[in-house]
């Protein structure tokens, strides 16, 4: 659903779902998360892998996030309990805690730069890497992919975020 | 004698007059206007009276280090202290003269003048002291009268906006040296901003006469080559009029764009932008400012420092007078001579301290060849003419005075670096003995000072300073400019802070600070009572403490101080510059980050159906959660919670619980983790059962509370309090990551996964089994604490039957998505079973009724366990876990620490309020001795009266007897002393 | 506002994190057995030097993980930041490192310190 | 001589074209040996020299500040002066301390411009209220004038205040109306000149560095202007107190951190009686040259660099010109930053220690200023009985590890 358009950045809020687990890298693991998803654990940190409709980030040494672009919240559930049998891991269904904002457009960076301190240049914040940081003092998960910007914040904190960012691009 | 148009400036469009009006007066100016040309344009020389004296004061200088100049801007929500000599006219500005009643021509402050000699420094604290009781009633309202500068502003809610900016290198100043650094670093790929305060680039080359052309062209068509040659690189921005006030630690700077320069702000409009930028390194090139020199009556109006004056003619086109005595003590004079005299209006005089062997010999020239009266090795002992100068007294080498008639007195006292970003970066100064002035010695961040702002007062040598310092980032050097300069390329001055009065009369000034109207007697006087050090001075004298932080003297103090004292300026040493700069506005400041951004707001799912349904909302932490539910317009707080509380007993009420915390632990470890984190043994505990606990801080002090839901060992759901929830996950975190690194657990926050929804009453089982028409809800199928995962629509639900009510009750955890559809299920079914919603409140009183504590309120941080009587949740066998040590301290151990009882009146009637205290008697004469405080208290529609708890000392063992407590009307009551559980102490409704 | 380098993220605003006091720190792995006094140290007590100070910062606004670093509590310039797990770094590579920001205001005089002592 | 001052010696002065004023106080060097050394030179420290001389007939003092007189956070706070605390231990010592406020100009002959303008604390949430009407409870039993005001009545005090229109609305608020302000620095140096007349010597520029000890006991200290001996020592030195007890063994348990401020420009009056909001860190009054002396919230971590971060100035500011929509069109004239020492319960230390000899005076965090006179008072009786007046047994350092705490910023809603 497009939120707002201006001043070539655009705004949209997407309806997404998230896995979000806890735990060290291990073979096994990884191994879990590809017959599950398709898709292989990010070695390094910050790094995120893309796989057309599936992104998985490394947020931290023992935190990672999966994003699906279309919906599946139905498997979702009986995927978590399958990696949660692994005992040293804890995955928690994040699709409906939070919500999904995608910004795009030339001026998107200068636009987020009222409204956050980060630091959005390539060295410090390159393509397919992710950050968690403040935006509009709410905590946020942004990930860097193809010109376009994923933010992602808790669900209760979204109506704030969302009116930040139209206000950032009125004012 | 007047001022006059010089209409070859380039900066002013004469073509384009703009109307405003001051102290209700109208005048015309010209586009390109400060407020402060276009009233020396229109021959108005008094624009405000000084602070304590209340004399009369023009315009001194033609920049932000204006101290006198200050107007009130009433078609901008009457904005006070603005610097007329910064802010720009527009068509309808309306200006206000500030500190003066009833007008600015007839002050009748000014009679203040006659005993100032009686108001000396320190003049407040050694008087208004007798009789006593006169300060408070008398002396300080009348002191509070006269104090202040502008009038308050009206109320302005902000319209400006914040941008951060991460770049390589910020320039300060897009004067010479700026426009020389950038442009020699334009075409290194480094990301570089510039600031400039003016609204144009090319400081000294736009505001005065002294470089006539450089690299063989005209000034302006110079500026605007290098400006054609940045326009196009990508990695070059520059902001104009823009201010760079603050310069904090790690190359952090805080600017202030002014977006109304010479235009009416539009309201809704943003007027100013504040920007935060983070770089790797910072040229300041922000030049230099002049400085005055102390003689009698140097405060009248028609008194003006030469560069000033210079910059009055060049940029804005207006001579100020034109023929103007000049006084200096330096060779800078020569620029504005020279102009003067292109533009045939002839000085009426040159007076120099220096003796005329020191005089650069290109300056007697031009003064002998067009015969301007001359004064060598003399100095102006002072000037009069009552409201503006008339007559200006010279007094020559052999001390003769002579009187000379003249409306304009030009100083120049000399030049200092701009240092006060530089000591803001914490970088130190060293005193120059040749340019008498404190310049950038060593800096403590990536700063690096070009051009006259580092203490370089030659034009042939900016070239090498540049190249030298900015080398490193290789940047094309520059190698050499020609310049043509209407001054001797080496400046030059000899020392002279303030000269000698004639008359020394008590009631005549040399002021230091004009805008405090400190004067160098008051500086002497500082010395005399002790207040030698320089910051004792300042705030002895308040020297420099006012909006201009002394830009154009405070050097000058040191230097008379340091005489008087006969030590070394550098000995003497310099106040602190404090940031900001200049004056910053707080709705800059505060941006767009205030009312509904000031904090966010967090609303649960169902937030828009507690609003279509009479909600009224509390705050509790960023939460909106609803308080009570108006079931009509009328009804109040009280009355909608004995509604709420008696239905919820009789049959079945639900509350909105989404807010409390809930987390998720998990790992091969997580049942030893749960023991160290909460007080209570959860090894014995079946799995997918549930159990109060409660966390304490490592102070054995209770932390948050909450229900603990075992899946299995390796694996629990905790839920916390509302406002405790981020607390207790990061309280977790931190021991599991710095204490317990070895133990392998993992939580993940899932409050915002899962609305929660609180049912309880009696009739709720009849509810749910119409919800859930799957689920066996009876005591066998379904104990009390315990929980399981259920089927609902295509998603499950958690459900956990537990109560804070007493009644028999259910916590239903479900998905955001379908919550909504849940929670309209549930009235569906329950409204024949006369299920209502409540508020918070009505579930403080029904819990409160039951006899549960809410952390927080009935706990504040210095309460045990034992205190509330919750010894039975501490696993008496468990080794250890977070806190347990303190509670056998020496003072936790003691019997009689305040302890958690109910309360309820004797006489029924009476009202028992929160926070009041138990006494032992009626007597509420102070000081009353108090046993403790009521940290609850409810009227309750199911027992009939007021009730109460609280935590008194001593207090299980008071269970039975009788006290007093206070209210707040100011008496006391007698109340009963019992246990603080109100209704259903056996639990039946719980469990049935 | 200074910057700190998560050691998981990178460089930050300090604002982004919440400091966690002393480092290295040992709770009592036998609370019972310390003494009234050892465990209110434990507890209460923390060194509060002036220069060198190793302490504990979490990157509450960000990754949430905890670490510790060596600041100069009179000048805030951070030497290093390190995982929890890291040994306390020896001091000897760092003091020598003179270029830093002089402690906000006047050692001994007047505003003196900022000016060059001649 | 004893200086007297009022508009008489001032007229007379003024005749003389004030060319005869005495100085305030000596600037002697420092003796071998003294009764007693106080360690720091702002108004704590002086008025302790001032009561020792003054109440407990020592003579042989010296008072040692390593910068000017009141060159710390005597004079860098934001000069709120008040006494409506929760707990009876903290009550009984602020309240002592006003009563000495009270009297203060007049005992000193210097006019310290105490200004009972009244200071206000706003309550923003339900549970604001529940624990400020406790403390106005409290108060009110023990016999200190402070009470529960409504929104109306702030009105009435503060008709520039926005009560409704804002994030966190004003519900409320405590108002205590012989609070107020003081001039700080003329504090410090009433008590120095007077002190200075008893025969205290007041040393500037001699900074402590090590304080010496033999066998337990307390023999001198070693400064930059050589070894001083004494028996007895105060340290008096906010920040830099636990950096001094160190040096005698002493494990003091503070933590000092930045604490910032800021004043406006001059305005004619707009805002009479100071107002305190804990909730969202807005402390603001009106002086009496006009400018608005506005208090921001503590940086989080340890800090000596008397300079924090602008985001907590910023936070302070937001609340501002929302709570003020005047305020919208004033500007920050200065601001600048102090290190307060911090406790754990964020109560004082006013103790003896194991050092015999050594007294500490210590952990005011952010709410020294207003202690002044009574903290002065006490820690002098402290020092020459070697045992606590009543009024400060309670803040020993022992409490710490009885755990009889005096857990203000625990248990009210009120910054310190």
């Amino acid at each position: 659903m497009n939120l707002i358009s201006s001043n070539s950045v655009n705004v949209k809020e997407l309806n997404l779902d998230q896995i979000l687990i806890r735990g060290l890298y291990t073979p096994t693991l990884d191994k879990q998360i590809k017959s599950e998803f398709k898709i292989s654990l990010p070695k390094d940190n910050l790094q995120v892998k893309q796989d057309n409709n599936i992104i998985c980030s490394k947020n931290s040494f023992d935190q990672w996030s999966i994003i699906f672009f279309q919906q599946v919240r139905l498997k979702l559930d009986t995927a978590i309990d399958k990696i949660n049998e692994n005992e040293k891991i804890l995955a928690t269904n994040y699709s409906e805690g939070q919500i999904y904002i995608e910004i795009s457009g030339e001026n998107k960076i200068f636009m987020l730069n009222k409204i956050t301190h980060f630091d959005f240049r390539e060295k410090n914040f390159p393509l397919l890497t992710s950050a968690q940081t403040l935006i509009g003092r709410v905590e946020c998960n942004i990930y860097n992919i193809q010109n376009k910007l994923l933010v992602t914040c808790n669900r209760s904190f979204g109506d704030h975020l969302k009116s930040q960012i139209i206000d950032a691009l009125k004012f | 004698m007047s001022a006059q148009d010089n209409r070859n400036s380039t900066r002013i469009a004469f073509h384009q007059s703009v109307n405003f009006t001051f102290d209700g007066v109208k005048y015309t100016g010209f586009k390109g206007d400060t407020i402060a040309s276009a009233l020396i344009r229109n021959n108005v020389k008094i624009v405000g009276r000084s602070f304590k004296y209340h004399r009369p004061r023009g315009i001194y200088t033609c920049g932000i280090e204006e101290p006198n100049a200050l107007v009130q801007i009433l078609s901008e929500h009457n904005e006070p202290n603005i610097r007329a000599t910064v802010k720009q006219i527009y068509e309808g500005l309306e200006i206000e003269s500030q500190n003066r009643w009833p007008s600015l021509e007839n002050d009748l402050g000014s009679i203040t003048s006659l005993f100032s000699p009686l108001i000396s420094a320190g003049f407040y604290n050694k008087t208004f002291m007798r009789p006593r009781g006169f300060w408070k009633k008398v002396y300080e309202p009348l002191i509070r009268k006269a104090a202040g500068l502008g009038k308050p502003p009206k109320p302005f809610k902000t319209t400006s906006t914040q941008l951060h900016h991460h770049v390589d290198i910020v320039i300060v100043g897009g004067g010479l040296s700026g426009l020389l650094a950038l442009r020699s670093l334009a075409k290194t790929k480094l990301k570089i901003l510039l600031i400039e305060q003016d609204s144009y680039l090319g400081g000294i080359l736009k505001n005065s006469n002294k470089i006539s052309t450089i690299e063989n062209k005209n000034n302006d068509s110079w500026i605007s080559e290098v400006e054609k040659e940045i326009e196009g690189s990508k990695n070059i921005k520059v902001l104009k009029n823009t201010l760079a006030t603050t310069y904090n630690y790690i190359n952090h700077l805080i600017a202030i764009e002014d977006l109304n320069t010479g235009t009416a702000p539009l309201e809704g409009n943003v007027d100013q932008i504040l920007h935060k930028i983070r770089a790797e390194h910072i040229i300041l090139a922000n030049g230099h400012i002049e400085r005055l020199v102390s003689f009698r009556n140097n405060d009248l109006p028609g008194v003006m420092l030469t560069g000033s004056f210079e910059k009055y003619i060049q940029r804005y086109g207006v001579i100020p007078e034109k023929n103007p005595v000049i006084f200096s003590n330096n060779s800078s004079s020569h620029s504005l001579i020279k102009k003067l005299v292109d533009l045939n209006c002839k000085p009426k005089a040159y007076v120099d301290s220096r003796s005329g062997d020191k005089i650069e010999p290109d300056l007697l020239e031009i003064i002998h060849k067009e015969n301007i009266p001359l004064f060598t090795n003399a100095h102006i002992e002072g000037c009069d003419g009552g409201k503006q100068v008339q007559e200006i007294s010279v007094r020559d080498s052999e001390g003769m005075i002579t009187k000379l008639k003249s409306k304009m007195l030009c100083v120049s006292g000399g030049f200092n670096p701009d240092v006060h970003l530089f000591t803001q970066s914490k970088g130190v100064l060293s005193w120059d003995d040749n340019y008498l002035t404190f310049k950038p010695d060593r800096s403590y961040q990536n700063t690096i000072i070009i051009g006259s702002a580092g203490g370089l007062f030659q034009y042939s040598k900016l070239a090498n300073d540049i190249d030298t310092k900015l080398g490193f980032l290789n940047q094309e050097p520059i190698v050499k400019i020609d310049f043509k300069l209407n001054e001797s390329d080496n400046y030059a001055i000899e020392k002279l802070w303030e000269t000698k009065h004639e008359k020394e009369s008590r009631w005549s000034k040399s002021f230091i600070d004009l805008q405090n109207d400190v004067t160098t007697k008051d500086l002497r006087q500082g010395i005399l009572e002790g207040f030698d050090r320089i910051e004792h001075l300042k705030r002895f004298t308040t020297n420099s403490m006012g909006t201009d932080q002394g830009k154009i003297s405070s050097i000058n103090a040191l230097g008379i101080v340091s005489e008087i004292l006969d030590k070394k300026v550098s000995e003497v040493g310099t106040t602190i510059y404090r940031p900001p700069y200049a004056p910053l506005s707080f709705a800059s400041i505060a941006g767009r980050s205030t009312y509904n951004f000031y904090d966010p707001e967090r609303k649960t799912p169902i937030h828009e159906w507690h609003k279509k349904n009479g909600a009224i909302f509390e705050d509790v932490g960023q939460w909106k959660r609803p308080w009570y539910f108006k079931n009509h317009s009328e009804e109040n707080l009280y009355q909608a919670v004995q509604r709420e509380a008696l239905q919820v007993r009789k049959y079945a009420g639900v509350l909105d619980g989404s807010t409390l915390g809930k987390i998720e632990i998990k790992g091969k470890d997580a049942l030893e983790f749960m023991n160290l984190m909460y007080t209570n043994n959860f090894s014995k505990m079946k799995p997918m059962s549930a159990r109060y606990a409660l966390m304490l801080g490592e102070d054995g002090m209770i932390m948050d509370d909450g229900i603990i839901s075992k899946i299995n060992d390796k694996h629990f759901i905790a839920t916390t309090t509302t406002g405790g929830a981020a607390n207790v996950l990061s309280h977790m975190e931190e021991f599991a990551q710095t204490e317990w690194p070895h133990l392998n657990v993992y939580m993940n926050s899932v409050t915002e996964q899962f609305c929660t929804f609180n049912i309880s009453g009696p009739n709720t089982r009849l509810i749910m089994e119409k919800v859930f028409k799957n689920i066996k809800f009876d005591n066998e199928s379904f104990p009390f604490m315990t929980f399981n995962n259920f089927d609902y629509l295509d998603s499950t639900v958690r459900i956990l039957r537990a109560s804070f009510t007493g009644e028999l009750g259910y916590e239903i955890y479900v998905r955001p998505s379908i919550a909504l559809k849940l929670w309209e299920d549930l009235f569906y079914f329950g409204k024949d079973e006369g299920l209502i919603v409540y508020g918070t409140e009505t579930m403080h009183l029904l819990r409160a009724e039951k006899g549960y504590i809410i952390v927080g309120q009935d706990t504040d941080g210095s309460v045990t366990p034992q205190d509330m009587d919750l010894e039975w949740m501490i696993g008496k066998n468990k080794k250890d876990f977070i806190g347990k040590r303190s509670l056998t301290r020496s003072d936790t151990i003691r019997s009689d620490r305040k302890q958690l009882v109910g309360i309820r009146p004797v006489d029924q009637k009476n009202i028992i309020e929160e926070g009041q205290h138990i006494i032992l008697s009626s007597n509420v004469k102070p000081p009353v001795k108090m046993l403790g405080h009521i940290t609850s208290s409810y009227m309750s529609p199911n027992l009939g009266h007021s009730f109460a708890m609280a935590v008194i000392k001593d207090g299980k063992k008071l269970i039975g007897s009788k006290v007093f407590v206070s209210s707040s009307s100011n008496d006391a009551f007698e109340v009963e002393i019992i246990n603080p559980i109100f209704i259903d102490k056996e639990n039946k409704r719980l469990v049935s | 506002m200074f910057i700190i380098n998560c050691p998981y993220c990178g460089p930050r605003e300090q604002c982004e994190f919440t400091n966690g006091g002393e480092a290295h720190v040992i709770r009592p792995s036998n609370p019972e057995e310390a003494s009234d006094k050892k465990w209110s140290e434990y507890v209460f007590f923390r060194s509060n030097p002036k220069g060198i100070y190793f302490e504990r910062w979490v990157h509450s606004h960000g990754c949430k993980k905890w670490f510790n670093a060596v600041r100069d509590t009179s000048t805030d310039k951070i030497f290093k930041t390190y995982e929890i797990k890291d040994e306390r770094p020896s001091l000897t590579d760092l003091e020598n490192n003179n270029l830093t920001t002089p402690s906000g205001e006047p050692d001994v005089g007047s505003g003196n310190f900022t000016v060059k002592k001649s | 001589m004893k200086k007297k001052y009022s508009i008489f010696n001032i007229a007379r002065n003024a005749f003389s074209n004030h060319e005869n004023w005495k100085k305030m106080w000596r600037s002697p060097e420092p003796k071998k040996e003294y009764d007693v050394v106080i360690i720091g030179g702002g108004g704590h420290g002086l008025g302790t020299a001032y009561y020792l001389a003054k109440e407990h007939g020592l003579k042989n003092i010296a008072v040692i500040e390593k910068g000017w007189l009141g060159g710390g956070n005597t004079g860098r706070n934001t000069t709120i002066i008040r006494s409506n605390y929760l707990w009876d231990e903290s009550a009984n010592l602020y309240e002592h301390s006003l009563k000495l406020w009270e009297g203060l100009t007049h005992d000193l002959n210097y006019n310290v411009m105490f200004s009972q303008r009244g200071v206000m604390n706003l309550a923003h949430t339900e549970h604001d209220i529940k624990e400020i009407k406790r403390r106005v409870s409290a108060n009110t039993l023990n016999g200190i004038d402070s009470k529960w005001i409504s929104k109306e009545e702030i009105k009435k005090l503060v008709p520039i205040m926005n009560t409704d229109n804002l994030r966190y609305p004003v519900l409320g608020a405590s108002f205590q109306p012989r609070a107020g302000t003081a001039r700080h620095d003329t504090v410090a140096w009433g008590y120095a000149m007077r002190a200075d007349e008893m025969g205290v010597d007041i040393i500037q520029n001699c900074e402590a560095y090590k304080i010496l000890t033999e066998n337990g006991k307390v023999v001198g200290v070693e400064t930059s202007k050589g070894i001083i001996k004494s028996k007895k020592i105060g340290v008096v030195a906010s920040g830099h107190t636990s950096v001094l007890a160190e040096s005698a063994g002493i494990r003091l348990p503070l933590q000092s951190k930045p604490l910032q401020a800021l004043v406006s420009e001059p305005i004619k009056p707009v805002i009479d009686t100071v107002v305190m909001s804990n909730a969202v860190h807005a402390y603001v009054s009106q002086s009496d040259k006009g400018e608005l002396v506005i208090g921001a919230g503590t940086d989080g971590y340890n800090s000596f660099t008397q300079r924090g971060g602008f985001d907590v100035v910023e936070d302070t500011i937001r609340a501002m010109v929302e709570l003020y929509p005047v305020f919208g069109k004033m500007k920050m004239l200065r601001q600048w930053g102090g290190i307060v020492d911090i406790s754990p319960d964020a109560s004082p230390i006013i103790s003896k220690c194991d050092v015999q000899g050594l007294y500490f005076n210590c952990g005011w965090g952010t709410g020294g200023f207003k202690a002044t006179p009574g903290s002065a008072n006490v820690f002098a009786h402290t020092v020459a009985k070697d045992e606590p007046h009543t009024i400060n047994s309670a803040f020993s350092l022992d409490r710490f590890v009885s755990g009889k705490l005096v857990d203000e910023h625990g248990a009210a809603a009120v910054a310190h």
